[in-house]
């Protein structure tokens, strides 16, 4: 499928969604609340079929946070790129996409263990990396730790 | 530990030798009884216990293989258990997860056992010395090491 | 299955009770230090928990902090056996960035060393796996040829294993003039040993029954795990990225993508075999007429990239490398996310093993060809 | 019946196999030319690595005892892990003009990754990778080096 038409697919199901493209892919940015839904569409119709989810990526931004899918279609070839807008950086919540691709079940608990963003659903969220005690989310750009870290 | 010169250490090895050295030439010739040198040298060849983290890990298995071969030096089998091992080769970064596994390790090996931190990362944390969370800052804080 | 054993003082069937048992993080065949909780039901494996995080060390916050060229010698410490196309993914994101292009020689010497870091990585493999199973000739087999690639990287670029031979912008260093004499000769002595591999182990009666049938994975779940690389492609999972994002010198070279339908361990077994042949292939294609030109261009000695986000992947010797930088335009990237290929393989683990002997763990484990680092970051 | 041959001639053909196994093991024993085995440290005399081999940083002295070391921090900001640390101090020079020297290079071979990056940064040629592998030491403080000779002077016309 062209881009022009993944566009009007996408804003079809989200009326509110932000394209740019850059990197070579077409990036979407839907709210977080809006995501699954949009995903799910993209992934069940015949003429989308977005079978593979080849990274999930969590950023922190100054005032909010974003989880970036990216995605392919093994049958069509296409690509796009998907960021849910989580605007709250206290409580960031997401519903997960496991039941949609199920390799998003490691994915997204590594998100989790390092940027704190809680993904409803999810069968089980718990930290991948660090141990279970371990206080604040590491990859988080206001994370401080006076013991470990030694700048430079 | 104070570092010998070659005769020093040669000397010290040969302490507990069971036997007499000849020295003819370039070559030496022994006097000694069979069984005895057979429980010497059980007694001392090291055997390693594989604990490859990362990198190092490749380059230890390449030692222990066909160019370079560590058999030659009676380091005949790495194991697996560290009651089987009395020489850790510590082969990689340790990260702090990991520092507890390796303290139990240590402390699993029966005495007298040696330790040798192998590389960057195992020495003095190497190339994760700045702004990382998570790495152990060289092997020695979590167990005595006696070669770096 | 054999009948339910029952109590011979009461005649009821006995009860049968799942228990757990901890595999790793020191253990032979775990490759590294993954920690797996297995739930078990006698020999029978119910359930696999991988636990990760024991060499987790944080490179990611750390390249918040490196310029773009620091960050080449940290990728070269994550997948290790393929550390040259780990460095290519990275070299090859910042010269997207750059909208720089290479020139041809750089081009044509990152693919054949691209392809003998895969050849060297499948020989380590193959080794590997037969010391799994129990047979330890295959370990020196494939230790003696890897020799001869070490080697050349040796005289190439001064390292064994962590090359940091690309840089943003070209190659560290030209080639050695002794490089594609010492290419040919070992290209010819493996084209004569690697059917000695196939008489070592492929034919073996016990290794068949070892692997055949054992750990199928189809090729849906392959795609919905996102299993690539040669896991993926003996599911029947096309997802080569030189074929499908040809980058460097791939889209001059013809080669075939090793495909089977199986899923099996064998399956995984033969394509890597086969991998191997199409590795020869593609370096004596390119072997003979290496451009003259620059072996880098000219960048800044300190590069920023220009705000923007950059996506790029690479097939290592484990499946789809992925790279994305997100810059703000600084002397270092905003955040950078790395795809490992062995993460998302390692999420099909339980799938896989769900139903299998506690000792066809090994080997399926084995044929995923995990690299720990490469998982934890 | 059939299970019977079946199982007799599994027998047989394991046997094949794993004979076809032992002939390529076999090769090699009556073969001792083509084993690879490195005799070291026996070898020491006559192994030498590759001139691009990578072992350690050193600062290369003249045989009057001068090195090109200007004390410029190129190659301390290019490491990516703070493994060099130069000191400089100034001296006073005979025509009383106060000049930047080199007092201390330090190098820590513990936390060395051989990158290469320093050697690219510098502008004067100073210092590059020699080719010694053998750093085994007994404890790792000893691993921590001044590279720069005692009384050590700065070339002549480098600047």
């Amino acid at each position: 499928m062209e881009q022009e038409q993944l566009k009007e697919r996408i804003l079809s199901v989200v009326p509110e969604a932000e394209f740019e493209i850059t990197g070579g892919y077409m990036n979407a940015t839907v709210p977080s609340a809006k995501l699954h839904d949009l995903a799910k569409n993209l992934r069940e119709s015949e003429d989308t079929l977005f079978d593979y989810l080849f990274c999930l990526t969590g950023v922190d931004w100054p005032d909010h946070m974003t989880v970036v899918y990216h995605l392919k279609s093994t049958t069509h070839g296409h690509n796009v790129v998907l960021k849910a807008k989580i605007d709250s950086r206290e409580n960031p919540e997401i519903d997960t996409v496991s039941d949609i691709w199920q390799t998003a079940e490691f994915h997204e608990r590594e998100v989790f263990d390092l940027f704190g963003i809680i993904f409803r659903n999810h069968p089980d969220l718990r930290r991948i990396f660090l141990d279970d005690d371990w206080v604040g989310y590491p990859l988080r750009k206001d994370y401080v730790d006076k013991v470990n870290i030694i700048e430079l | 530990m104070e570092i010998h010169n070659r005769d020093q250490t040669k000397r010290e090895l040969l302490k507990d030798f069971p036997g007499e050295v000849h020295e003819v030439g370039s070559t030496n010739i022994v006097v000694t009884a069979m069984d005895s040198i057979i429980n010497w040298s059980h007694a001392n060849s090291l055997w390693p216990l594989t604990i490859g983290t990362s990198c190092y890990a490749i380059e230890m298995m390449a030692t222990g293989a066909s160019r370079h071969d560590w058999e030659r030096f009676g380091t005949e089998v790495a194991r697996s258990a560290p009651r089987q091992a009395d020489l850790i080769v510590i082969a990689g970064t340790i990260v702090n997860k990991m520092a507890l596994v390796l303290k139990r390790l240590y402390d699993q090996i029966a005495d007298s056992k040696y330790v040798i931190a192998m590389g960057a990362c195992a020495i003095s944390r190497g190339p994760f010395y700045y702004n990382t969370y998570s790495v152990v800052n060289g092997a020695d804080h979590v167990n005595p090491v006696q070669t770096a | 299955m054999a009948e339910t054993a029952t109590n011979t003082n009461t005649g009821k069937p006995l009860e049968t009770q799942e228990y757990f048992i901890n595999m790793g993080p020191q253990h032979p065949s775990t490759h590294g230090v993954l920690r797996l909780m297995l739930t078990l039901e006698g020999e029978t494996i119910h359930n696999v928990e991988p636990h990760l995080g024991y060499i987790h060390r944080s490179i990611e916050k750390m390249c918040e902090k490196d310029t773009y060229a620091q960050i080449i010698h940290l990728t070269d410490r994550m997948d290790y056996l393929s550390s040259h196309m780990n460095n290519e993914a990275v070299s090859l994101a910042v010269e997207q960035g750059l909208e720089v292009e290479m020139p041809e020689r750089v081009k044509v010497i990152r693919t054949i060393i691209s392809e003998l870091t895969r050849l060297s990585s499948h020989q380590l493999w193959w080794g590997v796996f037969g010391m799994d199973l129990g047979a330890i000739t295959s370990f020196l087999y494939g230790f003696r040829d890897r020799e001869m690639i070490i080697d050349i990287f040796e005289e190439t670029c001064g390292a064994r294993l962590t090359m940091n031979y690309n840089v943003p912008g070209g190659l560290m260093f030209d080639i050695h003039p002794n490089f594609q004499k010492r290419t040919k000769a070992f290209v010819e002595h493996f084209r004569q040993k690697l059917p000695e591999y196939d008489q070592l182990l492929t034919g073996n009666v016990i290794f068949e029954m070892r692997t055949k049938g054992i750990g199928i994975l189809s090729k849906e779940d392959a795609i919905s795990f996102g299993v690539t690389g040669p896991t993926g492609r003996a599911s029947g999972f096309s997802n080569d990225v030189r074929k499908h994002n040809p980058y460097s010198a791939y889209p001059q070279v013809e080669f075939n993508e090793v495909l089977r339908e199986e899923g099996d361990s064998y399956a995984r077994y033969k394509v890597r075999i086969q991998e191997m042949w199409e590795s020869m292939s593609i370096i004596e294609q390119l072997i003979e007429n290496i451009p003259e030109g620059d072996y880098k261009v000219k960048t800044k000695a300190v590069i920023k990239l220009p705000k923007g986000e950059y996506y790029q992947k690479v097939e290592t010797a484990r499946g789809e490398f992925g790279v994305y930088i997100i810059s703000e335009g600084g002397k270092s990237p905003y955040r950078l996310k790395f795809r490992s290929p062995g993460f998302s393989n390692l999420s099909a683990l339980n799938h896989m093993a769900k139903g299998v002997k506690i000792a066809d763990l090994v080997v399926i484990m084995s044929t995923l060809d995990l690299v720990i680092p490469d998982i934890d970051r | 019946m059939k299970a019977i041959v079946k199982y007799i001639s599994s027998i047989f053909s394991a046997l094949k196999t794993l004979f076809k196994g032992m002939a390529v093991t076999g090769h090699y024993i009556s073969h001792p030319k083509e084993i690879i085995t490195q005799q070291y440290p026996e070898n020491r005399e006559t192994l030498k690595m590759f001139d691009m081999f990578r072992g350690e940083v050193v600062l290369t002295h003249s045989e009057s005892n001068e090195h090109r070391c200007t004390g410029c921090s190129a190659c301390e900001v290019a490491c990516p892990n703070g493994t060099i640390e130069i000191i400089n101090k100034r001296i006073e020079m005979p025509d009383g003009k106060k000049k930047k020297v080199i007092d201390k290079f330090v190098y820590h071979l513990s936390m060395c990754t051989f990158c290469n990056l320093c050697i690219l940064s510098c502008p004067t040629d100073a210092i590059k990778m020699s080719q010694d592998f053998e750093h085994a030491v007994f404890d790792r403080s000893q691993l921590t080096k001044v590279l720069n000779k005692p009384a050590s002077k700065l070339m002549e016309g480098v600047r």
